[in-house]
């Protein structure tokens, strides 16, 4: 019952987040919108036994991931409000029909290959600590793991030559 | 006793605990770095100074808080919030002494033993960004937004900084509970020195340097720079507010002193003499003398070194620390790859 | 009522689909980004509901590596907004509709 | 150890990607030796599995190495057997010599570096193809051999006949290939698979003659084409304007020699397809003719080498199309050496002239070169035919097993008596307008003897033209017996008996002595004879061979051509791919309305299209 109260509580302020961050106006709020939603998920996470997976959420998404949104929200000027009015005619009412439409889908597939609950709640099999998981990551998917680290090298690289070539323009940031 | 008020009960001591050393913590620096530099320092609230935090804490709560016309409301008011809460959740986790058994059952004395301990301290402190992040954006001001620009990019260098530093630590104590690697500091090398993870020394002054940086402390205060950016995000601040920003401050101080204490200087692991029902006594203090040790050295460096220049700081911390920080890494992994397994001949 | 998987995985639709909104709706590259990020977390609270669901510990593995993807696409995209931003004053992607720099 | 064979191709071919790419960095003594270095340690790598094939503690195995295209039987695998490990020492090893050599010829050449990258990858080639173990590979190998043939044949490409002979190499050999080509296609219709072992030992029960007769041609035509054979010999005397290293390396010692190699390891299909071998033994023995006549008139030194080589080559097939394959693949490891030799001789002394070949204006260069000289003498002594050098041994083979044949075959032995005689007689006349008699040199030219890089391999090579030959005594046949697994699969003629071998070896002898005796007495006299009468002046033309090719294929050829450059392909061929152009352009302007630019009408796409996918899935699988 303390789960159940613990999921709604934060099952909720992630869809509010959720949908504060598509509907604000500002940048910013929506930054903070997304951040609630992944703090919510990250307690959820927590609620799922995945401790070390929360974790890493909160690290990489709200420590380094939200702060790099941030970051770049106050780079390039918060004040950049975006103009409203549709490109695409009727665009918002299309929207909401596709994003329901994708809901339902998703709900009515899922209900056709529904998880049928083998495992009754609190009654983990499994506990996410960083033994357990690591046993995995460094076994099994040592070479996805090797290449991962290939890929955010690669990234970091990409990166620092978007931000190195490409300085034809006069820009007053980089003196930040 | 319900886990919940076991826990409620936790969370007001570790409040309380922080609180009373933050106000002896101001009061310290203030005369230590005074007799550093051959002045008298605070002396009228109460003997040698000692009320003159209380007093400055008063006066700032009755003080009006102006908010300027331009800001933010909810994530300006919502900021200096951010950043108490962060520094005195991050010392939920740090252990102040060993185990105390009452009626049978035993305590630890710590918030939460949790078993990703230092991940979530590396967590909470990246939350502390966006205090500062928050503050200066919605001030609604150039200066602050120049700090806030300024802090969270430094904060985000050095924590990668930081979070490598502590690999070597983790990798030493087989575990990411605090608690799991105070325990492991017991004990001693050769019956002599104390088995302090201080051998891993370049650890240590990594862990420290980032520290002063995660803490935006002398000489890496750049964010709240006088003489280029007034003060930086809490310029228009005041009041109240300012005087939770000021606590958060100094509380991160107290925090990060704790931490080095605990993770590289043995925590409360210390000599124990006298009855049982003193003993329990010796290893607090032995934690609270070490952090104030490390505390006395945050001040003293503040008092006696000036500040780097912004290209400096991020060029030392992304060329100097991370580079040394990620070869130290490999030695020592390779270093208890050998203790673990053997040579690779053998 | 009790908590069950299914709860975990609705809410997950349901955030994936406020994240397919965002990406329709919005016009400012950034917040279609976090759109994407949301996406991204509904995915992995769908991984790791499952994961405890069947006692599996690669759900937790697959949401590990979905947010090393994620970081690594961040810091190019948001590389790529500055960039873009450099040239064209704007971050808003209906101003980017032509293959001239 | 074998399974490590690998390393034997690669480690050319990492000579010929280093010295290609960095090679002008690595600059000028440093490649050479980079690519004798690691010929030399292919060579000696091969020596300890060779040897253990050679005393029977190795037994000839296919090494795997990876997958290619499995269906056909195609994989890159190693036949290791004696016939490739004969031919991959006598590849590594002259090869590394030839290197060695080079280092000294090619001094100062502002390609130097490029130079060693080509001889590598022509060694790593080379033994692909020798240690295919599929005809698949091996036809791989045989392109490559003939890849790098061309780029060191017109190495020079300055001069423009360097230019042409390369361009004249490549497309004669490419009809050979045509034939190859053929034959492996209908190899693989009729067996379903290009593997070795597989073809071998299956071939008597699903070849019918007459597709073994085709089969065996086809190949044949290939092995003419690399092996320089009537009618397709007449790029290998224009081939000489390559670097003297190359003609020894490629067009005397090895590449050449592939289509010997090819039939010696087909010797299966060609056991069942009597026909060709009758046609093959007549070409060869009336290119080992033709080739000692033109060999004769030649007054370049290097030209009678090359067309002394067809003629050897003819030899070689002879031997082959006789069924004495053994014996063909002795006379081409001997060849190897003692031709080898005398084309470094040859080099060395063109070196030593300052870039002289004609014979005419040499002569008493004993002195000046003694090294030279001496090798030489061992060279020419061998071709010739001489006890107890090798070439005798081997070639007195071939001939033995041609009149073993008997009847009509004896037709074909006195062909290649005659021949004999004809190669002691041009031999001896090489020998003696170059060595001996009085100087006849241009003005200026101050012969000296070469540096010890250039002679060492000569030496080495001479001992080897020396000896080789014991190996192969009518009365120890181990050569033989080591190849005995590699023909385990065909009937072996009984060899003759002494007392007759004795008589035909001897009378062989005879001949080759009077050859020499002849020309001998001829040339080696203070005043050269006069040769400008109408044979002499023919067949300095070669018979005008390549001017009625060019009559009868080239120009007709040109003028197909031509129809089709000015009509079928402007009308044709460019009408289609316009056609297609065109409607490609008009779908273009219908669907580029759709590419707005708009990210969000993309990403709408994408939802949509999930949507729909989605709800597709669920109708069909009945999830509703």
């Amino acid at each position: 019952m303390g789960e159940l109260i613990v999921f709604i509580i934060f099952a909720t302020v992630a869809l509010v987040s959720a949908i504060g961050m598509v509907l604000a106006k500002n940048p910013v709020y929506s930054a903070i919108g997304l951040l609630g939603a992944m703090f919510s998920i990250a307690v959820l996470y927590v609620l799922l036994d995945a401790h070390f997976v929360a974790a890493v959420q909160v690290i990489v998404y709200a420590g380094a991931v939200m702060t790099l949104f941030l970051f770049v929200i106050m780079l390039i000027g918060v004040d950049n409000r975006e103009a409203y009015g549709p490109a695409v005619p009727a665009q918002r009412i299309m929207t909401a029909v596709v994003s329901i439409g994708l809901f339902a889908a998703i709900v009515l597939a899922g209900r056709a290959a529904w998880i049928t609950g083998s495992n009754a709640f609190g009654t983990p099999d499994l506990n996410g600590t960083i033994e357990n998981v690591s046993d995995e990551l460094f076994g099994t998917w040592t070479v996805v793991f090797l290449s991962t680290v290939m890929l955010l090298t690669i990234a970091a690289l990409g990166t620092i030559a978007l931000a190195y070539f490409g300085t034809d323009v006069p820009d007053e940031e980089a003196t930040l | 006793m319900s886990i919940f008020i076991e826990a409620a009960i936790r969370a007001v001591f570790v409040f309380g605990f922080l609180l009373v050393t933050v106000i002896l913590l101001v009061w310290v620096e203030r005369k230590f770095v005074s007799d550093l530099q051959n002045r008298v320092g605070p002396d009228r609230a109460g003997p040698w100074g000692i009320l003159q935090t209380l007093a400055d804490g008063m006066k700032s709560f009755f003080k009006e808080s102006i908010r300027p016309t331009n800001v933010e409301v909810a994530l300006f008011v919502a900021a200096p919030i951010i950043a108490l809460m962060t520094a005195l959740l991050i010392f939920m986790v740090v252990p102040i002494g060993a185990p105390v058994e009452i009626n049978g059952t035993e305590y630890a004395l710590v918030g939460a033993d949790l078993n990703v301990g230092l991940l979530y301290v590396l967590a909470l402190s990246s939350m502390a960004v966006y205090a500062i992040v928050f503050a200066g954006w919605a001030s609604g001001s150039k200066y602050p937004l120049l700090g806030s620009v300024r802090a969270s990019a430094q904060m985000i260098s050095y924590e990668a900084a930081m979070g490598l530093s502590l690999v070597p630590v983790v990798l030493f104590a087989g575990s990411t509970s605090i608690t799991t690697i105070v325990e492991q500091q017991q004990g001693t090398f050769l019956g002599v020195f104390p088995a302090w993870n201080i051998v891993l020394l370049p650890s240590f002054v990594i862990f420290l340097i980032s520290g002063f940086a995660e803490t935006n402390r002398a000489p890496f205060d750049l964010v709240e720079a006088e003489q280029e950016i007034v003060g930086g995000y809490h310029t228009e601040y005041s009041g109240f507010q300012f005087a939770l920003f000021f606590l958060a401050e100094y509380i991160a101080v107290f925090n990060i002193s704790a931490l080095t204490a605990v993770l590289f200087l043995g925590g409360w692991s210390g000599p124990v003499f006298g009855p049982a029902w003193i003993a329990w006594v010796w290893p607090i203090g032995w934690f609270l003398l070490k952090t104030w040790a490390i505390v006395l050295f945050f001040v003293w460096v503040r008092a006696s070194l000036p500040r780097m220049r912004y290209d400096h700081l991020m060029s030392f911390g992304w060329k100097k620390l991370i580079p040394v920080s990620l070869a130290w890494i490999i030695l020592v992994a390779i270093a208890i790859g050998i203790r673990d397994f053997g040579l690779p001949w053998s | 009522m009790t908590l069950t998987i299914s709860w975990f995985l609705i809410l997950a639709a349901a955030l994936f689909s406020i994240g397919v909104a965002g990406v329709l709706i919005r016009r400012n590259a950034l917040v279609m980004f976090m759109s994407i990020e949301l996406m991204l977390n509904s995915v992995n609270l769908t991984f790791v509901a499952v994961s405890r669901e069947l006692g599996l510990i690669e759900g937790q593995v697959a949401a590990l590596f979905v947010m090393v993807v994620a970081a690594a696409e961040v810091t190019i995209g948001l590389a790529i907004i500055v960039a873009v931003f450099r040239r064209k004053a704007s971050a808003n992607v209906d101003e980017l509709a032509e293959l001239r720099g | 150890m074998t399974d490590l064979l690998w390393i034997l191709i690669a480690l050319p071919l990492t000579g010929a990607f280093i010295n290609i790419v960095f090679g002008k960095r690595i600059g000028e003594p440093l490649a050479g030796w980079l690519g004798f270095v690691l010929v030399g340690s292919a060579w000696a790598i091969a020596v300890v599995p060779t040897l253990g094939l050679l005393t029977g503690s190795g037994t000839p195995e296919t090494i795997y190495l990876f997958s290619w295209i499995p269906v056909v039987g195609a994989d890159a695998a190693i036949l290791w057997d004696p016939l490739s490990a004969l031919l991959t020492m006598i590849v590594t090893g002259v090869g590394a010599l030839i290197h060695l050599y080079s280092i000294g010829y090619m001094h100062g050449d502002e390609r130097f570096a490029r130079f060693f990258g080509y001889l590598n990858l022509f060694i790593a080639s080379m033994l692909i193809l020798v240690l295919a173990s599929n005809y698949a590979v091996m036809f791989i190998g045989w392109e490559l051999v003939g890849l790098s043939s061309y780029l060191l044949i017109s190495f020079w490409f300055k001069k423009p006949s360097a230019a042409a002979a390369g361009k004249k190499a490549f497309i004669v050999n490419r009809i050979g290939d045509w034939g190859f080509l053929v034959a492996l296609m209908i190899i693989f219709a009729s067996f379903g698979t290009f593997d070795f072992g597989v073809i071998f030992t299956t071939a008597p029960v699903v070849l019918t003659t007459g597709a073994a007769t085709a089969i065996t041609l086809l190949l044949f035509l290939g092995a003419t084409g690399k092996s320089a054979q009537i009618p397709l010999y007449i790029w290998l005397p224009d081939a000489m304007e390559g670097p003297t290293p190359v003609s020894a390396l490629i067009h005397a010692a090895t590449m050449v020699t592939a289509g010997v190699f090819m039939m010696a390891r087909s010797a299966v299909l060609f056991e069942l397809a009597p026909i060709s071998g009758v046609t093959i033994a007549v070409i060869g023995g009336a290119t080992a003719l033709l080739a000692a006549v033109i060999a004769v008139t030649q007054m370049d030194i290097k030209k009678v080498l090359a067309y002394s080589t067809i003629s050897q080559l003819g030899y070689m097939v002879m031997g082959v199309g006789v069924g004495a394959y053994s014996a063909g693949v002795f006379h081409l490891s001997t060849h190897a050496f003692f031709k080898a030799l005398l084309f470094l001789g040859a080099g060395s002394v063109i070196h030593g002239m300052a870039d002289e070949q004609d014979m005419r204006k040499m002569g008493g260069l004993r002195k000046a070169m003694p090294v030279t000289f001496v090798t030489m003498t061992v060279g020419w002594l061998a071709i010739s035919g001489i006890f107890p050098f090798s070439g005798f041994w081997s070639k007195d083979e071939i001939l033995a097993a041609t009149f073993q044949r008997g009847g009509p075959w004896l037709i074909l032995w006195a062909v290649g008596i005659l021949a004999a005689l004809l190669t002691a007689f041009y031999m001896t006349r090489l020998y003696v307008l170059t060595f001996l008699g009085k100087p006849r040199w241009a003005e200026g030219t101050e012969p000296h003897e070469s540096p010890w890089t250039m002679t060492l391999p000569l030496a080495v090579l001479a001992v080897a033209a020396v000896i080789f030959g014991v190996f192969n005594t009518p009365a120890r046949l181990a050569f033989e017996h080591f190849l005995e697994p590699s023909f385990a699969l065909i009937s072996h003629a009984e060899p003759l008996d002494l007392p007759l071998a004795a008589v035909l070896a001897l009378f062989a002898l005879v001949v080759a002595i009077g050859g020499i005796a002849w020309s001998w007495f001829r040339y080696n006299r203070d005043e050269l004879p006069v040769e400008e009468g109408g044979f002499w002046q023919r067949g300095l033309n070669g018979f005008a061979v390549d001017d009625l090719y060019g009559r009868v294929i080239v120009e007709p050829g040109k003028k197909v051509c031509e129809w089709f450059a000015d009509s079928v392909d402007p009308k044709g061929i460019d009408g289609v791919s316009h056609g297609i152009a065109q409607g490609v352009r008009t779908a273009g302007d219908g669907l580029k309305t759709l590419q707005s630019g708009q990210v969000r009408s993309y990403a709408g796409g994408i939802a949509i299209g999930a949507v729909v996918l989605i709800l597709a899935v669920l109708a069909l699988g009945g999830g509703f």
